[in-house]
């Protein structure tokens, strides 16, 4: 790993060091609903940063966008509006939590960097469409840098670490890391695009061992139109199962992404792998863990498992609760904020151990 | 009173022009940079098409040099040139009735291509890491095992926008040939394949040489630029590209990865280039005043460049330069006296 | 008088072996013909072919009439060995007969009958002296066998560079074989020291070795050279039937059932055991063939092809490495249809099913123009586009109306296919073709390449179309006054293609052409020998540098001829010969064509 | 039981690690020339019957040196071995003779 922290080196990248404005992730805060919360909180409570979530900002459209549903125009002017209402805050470092979002920002201060006319368009086009003006971000960052950039402050508040709390060994982790985040631009991502850091250095970081198996750099197979369009599905199966039998190998304890798509992606494929064909990709015939870098950070800073939202996965996570030693209240799983039973999923091929499955497995 | 040359660069291209312009009655100093004559083909083994030990061509020459007297400085980098002097590193400035710049190339840094994992991984090496351990005698993995299977990379560091380098190195495509063919002796059960994006066989015998690496030494051409290498469960390396032929991705496992690097215009170059008059082509080498009948000549006179100084040459082809130039140099001298 | 003794044994053994095998072999084979060819027997067998099959046994069998053609000195040694054998037998039976009468001998009777003989007064029968008859026939058989042996030494004085490399078994029989005669030699003279009833040979040397050693070693010595002797006989029986010796007897099956009308086909059948077993492993197939004097292969010529098929052991790399150039078959003295046994060996190896190959030609049909003549150019015409055009201008200048089959591209003839062995495939191709040509309505179809030719020829089925090469039809074309033809002073060459030549017997209509446009030399293998540009489409085993070298040899063969230009009249032999030669190669069609007034 | 409405894709890449080579390794040993193929096409642009069909020889044969064999033969079967391939070869190779190789060779995939 030495080597790969020398090529880091090259791709040092500017974090801002508080005052963020928050632009949260379509995906994420659907799928994995406690993991802004406790984006929030571990920046506010633990690490008393000055963060602002704006009720008033709106997804970027980028999926829109990816889709060909929404013209570069247009998006461009929803970004610029995002901008001003940042500027309105008072803030000038953007934080945003959607890696396709991460990408579409970066991409297009690029695109304004080069052609200038094009801002100038966006400026008028902004200014009919909602009397605002904008200024560029000082500093744009995605959610995950900042949690890299304060990666050592949290481990020392850690309560566990990612290490097997019988053996002492320390957890293996796959870090896959959106295709958006540095693939575009590589001097964008933490360690640029080939070797990126931002999250092998909180897995460091926080005790755990990264995993660094031949398909690393691969796509979750997303891919927007690949998932959208219902007969494109087996594409972008296929990308993740490439993905999945190249770390098997590797006995991995979990997978962190930052991409909130990617996180949905890795793991609901696998439950629908499982289910499909029997297979399953992780320890004792089960899947494997997959986490947001949001939910890996407050595992270890002692966060409730369900308050995190961890319920909410489709391959149980308990494995690696288990290993870690996280303490949890198996019993309070399916229980919502108010104490009320929110209601179970069925048993999956995906959680069952080899031998014992509930279900037959369709060929 | 007799004329004085200083040659920059005291590579083939330096010393056969230092020989050639003994051979004129012309006295010239050798600047070199490293401590000892020979360039960069002090550290090859053996030079395509024919195999012949390296050492066969540098040695000869440089007793040749040594024996003609030539006034060797080693030790001693070039800063600034002029037509009539040359600024060392050490501030000492040379003065010169002409100048013959032979300063070669730089070979091209492979970690620059992170992709590829060169210095990352163990088991990726570029041609001079495999000239080098020719040399030393030892060809082998790190665990010291003998390969099943060798991926050669070509045009690592040529033709590509990437990473600013444009040009074709030329001399790469058949060094990958060379190699290629070279460990196939090595180890004669390895599989070899070498990947490449066009083959380009420009001097005598090249082609030939292609052919029989591929009939007689069985070595797979695949066209199609690797995009990637990654680590393998078992220690191997993990390489993907596009079997552009059949129109379908590719993917295997090798053992070794050798990144066939090209060269890049030497770095010195630039600072050359700031001699009024001086200038570098798009790619950076030192351009002549012209590609036909000037090729030696830069655009200042009593400026001359010979070698790989001007654009990747081999080394017959940079001696046949050194030669040429210092002709073009006695007609200069003999013009102003 | 008593005909036993022990030494008979290994004799006798050898000829039970002998017949029972042979025998066996040959009620087989004849039981498995096919129901067709066991029609053909039974219609010819009372016929005059007969009666020429007992001429041409005689004069092939025993005189070899044939190779006496390639070397006088080769065909004395095979007749001498046969036909002398043959007397010996004869009149061996004759002296015997003479001596005792219509008494019942066994059949080894007459083969010792000098050993047996011993009491009989020695004096001639009928006026005859049958001891110095016999001594000739003996000194005749022994001269062959001194010839065998010179010609192991030097076969290039009887007309051979190359000998056959023989199997272990073909060795021991061989050997012998040798032994035989200067054993029977030695045997006899030893009796006639003894009792003085030896010949003008046998008795001489029976003389001067009684003159040399005494009574008691001449008697022990006689004994052990009797049973030499017969053990030769054994062993060389014994061997016959599995070695190349089973060629002495097949000969003459085989000559009956081929003049009854039994010809080996496109595919395996049992006749092909009559030819490959009448094959004498001569090697006399060995030096014309190309392969062997120019591209250095050793072990695919006929005689090893039709060995290695006997033994089953052909491998596809013999069976495909063959020009099917026909130069071997045109020379072979047994007269077997080496290029079709080595098709249908290929269709045993190749041949696959073909129920749905090349169902995509299914209507198909790129062809252009009316006419009732069609103009097939095939494949290698299309890749030389100064044949067809040269072809167009001649239509055009003869006014003739034509529909052009494949000019923007067909299907193949299908012949390429036959000869690797796809004959089921090929047929698909050839069934497409024929329909094509029925569907336009032509009553003359017209090819420039003789592949196309000959199986348009031997293998389509087309009724009232009349089938021309190039070199007919253009002729055909002056004679009628169509194309005026203006006769020049250059000197050309004319390299005969081994589909048009050997394969469709037209030889006269190009050098007549040629000689209206200029001036004709011949080289020095020319017409029915002449020979094969090397790159035939028969062959798939052979490499690019086999074939060059063979176009090297050819083209300085017919560079020797000095003249200006080389003709052909197929257009693979004119790609192929033009890598062999710094000459201009010209195809007949071009010739004409710089020739139109 | 879920109705999915796809199915997982199966990867098209060549994959050299898990393809079975001896096949391939058979007829290059036999037909050392074919590794000399520079795919320069002028086979397929001739061919008779790659002018009728979608059969593409260089490809084929270019597959099978990789291990993918499947439907090898099927196309190997279209060909008509007329031979113009062989003729307009600029590497020399006995591109007939490959055909006939490939089929004895892959019969069975």
């Amino acid at each position: 790993m030495s080597m790969k922290r020398n090529s880091w080196k090259e791709y040092q990248k500017e974090i801002a060091e508080d005052h963020y404005y928050y632009a949260r992730s379509c995906i994420r805060q659907n799928f994995f609903p406690g993991s802004e919360a406790a984006f929030l909180r571990i920046l506010q409570e633990n690490l008393s940063k000055d963060i602002f979530d704006d009720p008033r900002h709106t997804s970027c459209t980028g999926i829109g966008y990816h889709s060909d549903i929404v013209p570069l125009e247009t998006i461009m002017t929803v970004v610029a509006r995002q901008f001003s209402l940042m500027n309105a805050a008072g803030y000038e470092n953007f934080a945003s939590s959607c890696i396709t979002s991460f990408g579409i920002y970066t991409e297009i201060l690029e695109t304004w960097n080069e052609f200038p006319e094009t801002e100038e368009r966006t400026r008028e086009n902004l200014w009919k469409a909602t009397k605002r003006e904008f200024v560029k971000p000082k500093n744009l960052a995605h959610t995950s840098d900042i949690i890299f950039h304060f990666r050592e402050e949290i481990a020392r508040q850690a309560k566990y670490r990612l290490v097997n709390a019988r053996t002492g060994e320390p957890l293996k982790g796959v870090e896959h890391i959106g295709c958006h985040y540095a693939k575009i631009f590589p001097k964008s991502g933490v360690g640029g695009a080939e070797f990126p850091y931002v999250l092998a250095g909180m897995i460091e970081s926080w005790g755990g061992e990264v995993v660094d198996y031949p398909e690393r750099r691969h796509c979750c197979g997303f891919g927007f139109r690949n998932y959208l369009v219902q007969a494109n599905r087996g594409y972008s199966v296929a990308n993740s199962q490439k993905k999945f039998e190249s770390m098997a190998p590797y006995k991995p304890d979990f997978i962190v992404c930052n991409c909130p798509g990617c996180t949905m992606f890795l793991d609901k494929w696998q439950y629908t792998i499982a289910e499909m064909e029997g297979t399953t990709y992780g320890q004792d015939g089960i899947g494997i863990p997959v986490l947001t870098y949001e939910e890996l950070a407050g595992l270890v800073l002692g966060y409730d498992p369900w308050d995190l939202g961890m319920q909410m996965h489709q391959v149980n996570v308990e494995p690696l609760l288990d290993k870690m030693g996280v303490r949890y209240d198996p019993e309070a799983k399916y229980l919502g904020k108010n104490g009320k039973f929110i209601g179970a999923p069925r048993e999956a091929a995906v959680n069952c151990f080899s031998g014992e499955r509930l279900y037959r497995i369709q060929r | 009173m007799s004329k004085k040359v200083i040659i920059v660069g005291g590579g083939v291209a330096g010393m056969q022009a230092a020989l050639s312009l003994k051979g004129q009655g012309i006295d010239s100093v050798i600047v070199e940079k490293s401590d000892r004559l020979g360039g960069k083909l002090c550290d090859w083994h053996k030079l395509f098409p024919t195999f012949t030990p390296a050492s066969e061509v540098l040695g000869p020459l440089k007793e040749a040099v040594e024996r003609a007297g030539v006034e060797v400085r080693t030790g001693a980098e070039a800063e600034r040139i002029a037509p009539d002097s040359v600024l060392l590193k050490s501030g000492e400035r040379l003065s010169a009735d002409a100048v013959v710049v032979c300063s070669g190339f730089d070979l091209f840094d492979a970690r620059i291509k992170e992709e590829y994992g060169y210095g990352i991984y163990d088991n990726v090496y570029t041609t001079a890491d495999i000239e080098r351990m020719m040399n030393e005698g030892a060809v082998a993995l790190p665990g010291g095992h003998a390969p099943r299977r060798i991926a050669f990379l070509h045009c690592v560091g040529s033709r590509d926008e990437k990473v600013g380098q444009r040009h074709c190195s030329r001399v790469c495509c058949i060094t990958g040939v060379k190699q290629a063919m070279e460990m196939k002796t090595l180890f004669p059960q390895c599989e070899v394949y070498n990947f490449y994006m066009d083959i380009r066989m420009f001097g005598p015998g090249y082609e030939e040489l292609y052919r029989q690496a591929q009939e007689e030494y069985n070595i797979h051409f695949v066209r199609g630029r690797i995009s990637e290498a990654s680590p393998t469960f078992d220690g191997r390396l993990q390489i993907k590209a596009e079997d552009t032929l059949v129109g379908r991705p590719l993917k295997m496992s090798v053992d070794m990865l050798v990144l066939i690097i090209g060269m890049r215009a030497g770095e010195s170059n630039g600072r050359f280039a700031q001699c009024p008059g001086v200038g570098c082509a798009s790619n950076g080498f030192l351009a002549p005043a012209d590609l036909f009948s000037g090729s030696v000549l830069s655009p200042v006179e009593g400026v001359f460049y010979a070698g790989t100084v001007t654009a990747p040459k081999n080394v017959g082809e940079s001696m046949s330069e050194g030669a040429y130039a210092a002709l073009r140099v006695a007609e200069y001298l003999g013009a102003r006296s | 008088m008593n005909f036993y003794d022990g030494f008979i044994i290994p004799f006798v053994v050898g000829c039970a072996v002998l017949f029972t095998v042979v025998l066996y072999k040959y009620v087989r084979w004849f039981v498995r013909l096919p129901a067709a060819d066991k029609r053909l027997v039974r219609r010819n067998f009372f016929s005059m072919q007969t009666l020429r099959g007992i001429g041409e046994v005689f004069s092939e069998c025993l005189l070899h009439r044939r190779i006496f053609r390639v070397n006088p000195l080769l065909g004395y040694m095979h007749m001498s060995l046969a036909f002398g054998w043959f007397l010996l037998i004869v009149v061996g039976w004759i002296e015997t007969i003479a001596y005792l009468g219509g008494r019942l001998v066994p059949i080894h009777g007459h083969v010792f009958f000098k050993y047996f003989s011993t009491s009989l007064p020695h004096h001639p029968v009928w006026g005859i002296d049958f001891s110095s008859v016999m001594d000739a026939l003996l000194l005749f058989v022994l001269s062959g066998v001194l010839l065998a042996w010179f010609k192991r030494l030097r076969s290039r004085a009887m007309g051979l560079r190359r000998t056959t490399k023989h199997t272990l078994g073909d060795r021991v029989a061989l050997s012998a074989l040798w032994f035989v005669f200067p054993l029977r030699l030695l045997a006899e003279s030893l009796t006639s020291a003894i009792f003085h009833n030896g010949g003008f040979l046998t008795g001489a040397i029976g003389d001067a070795l009684a003159a040399a050693m005494p009574l008691r070693t001449l008697s022990t010595l006689e004994s052990s050279a009797w049973w030499l002797y017969s053990c030769a006989l054994g062993v060389f029986f014994v061997s016959m039937p599995f070695s190349r010796y089973m060629h002495i007897f097949t000969e003459v099956p085989l000559i009956f059932l081929r003049r009854w009308g039994i010809r080996s086909g496109e595919k395996p059948k049992s006749f092909d055991h009559f030819q490959l077993e009448a094959c004498s492993r001569c090697g006399i197939c060995i030096d014309p063939c190309q392969l062997q004097r120019d591209a250095g292969f050793n072990n695919v010529q006929s005689v090893y092809f039709i060995r290695d098929r006997r033994y089953n052991m052909l491998r596809p790399e013999v069976a495909d490495n063959c020009l099917m150039c026909g130069r071997c078959e045109q020379r072979c003295p047994v007269g077997l249809d080496l290029n079709t046994l080595r098709l249908n060996s290929r269709s045993r190896l190749h041949d696959t099913p073909s129920d749905r190959r090349y169902d995509y030609t299914a209507g198909i049909d790129r062809s252009s123009g009316t006419g009732k003549t069609g103009y097939f150019a095939g494949c290698m015409t299309l890749l030389s586009p100064k044949i067809l055009r040269a072809m167009e201008r001649i239509f055009n200048a003869s006014g003739e109306e034509v529909w052009w089959a494949d000019r923007e591209g067909g299907v193949c003839c299908g012949r390429p296919l036959k000869l690797a062995g796809e004959t089921n495939a090929a047929t698909r191709m050839m069934r497409y073709n024929e329909e094509l040509f029925r569907r336009h309505g032509i009553t003359t179809l017209v090819t420039s390449c003789p592949i196309c030719l000959r199986v348009f020829r031997e293998d389509y089925r087309l009724e009232g179309i009349e089938v021309l090469h190039h070199s007919e039809y253009i002729l055909r074309l002056a004679k009628a006054g169509r194309l005026q033809i203006e006769p020049g002073e250059e000197l050309f060459t004319y390299h005969d293609p081994c589909e048009l030549g050997r394969g469709c017997g037209i030889y006269e209509e190009p050098r007549e052409l040629i000689r209206c446009a200029g001036k004709l030399v011949e080289p020095a293998e020319t017409r029915e020998e002449a020979l094969c540009c090397g790159s035939s489409v028969a062959n798939t085993a052979l490499n690019d540098l086999g074939q060059q070298r063979i176009a090297r040899s050819v083209g300085a063969s017919l560079g020797e001829t000095g003249a200006d230009a080389i003709v052909t009249a197929c257009p693979l032999c004119k790609k192929a010969i033009a890598r062999g030669t710094d000459r201009p190669v010209y195809d007949l069609a071009e010739v004409v064509e710089r020739h139109l007034a | 039981m879920i109705q999915w409405g796809y199915t997982i894709n199966q990867p098209r890449a060549v994959n050299l690690d898990r393809n079975d080579l001896t096949a391939a390794r058979r007829i290059i040993r036999q037909m050392p020339e074919l590794q000399a193929c520079i795919a320069c096409g002028s086979c397929t642009a001739t061919c008779t019957a790659g002018n009728l069909t979608q059969f593409n020889f260089r490809k084929v044969h270019t597959l099978v040196r990789r291990g993918e064999y499947e439907g090898a033969y099927e196309e190997m079967n279209k060909c008509m071995l007329c031979g113009k391939c062989r003729l307009v070869c600029p590497r020399g190779i006995n591109t007939r003779g490959v055909v006939m190789l490939i089929k004895r060779e892959l019969g069975e995939y």
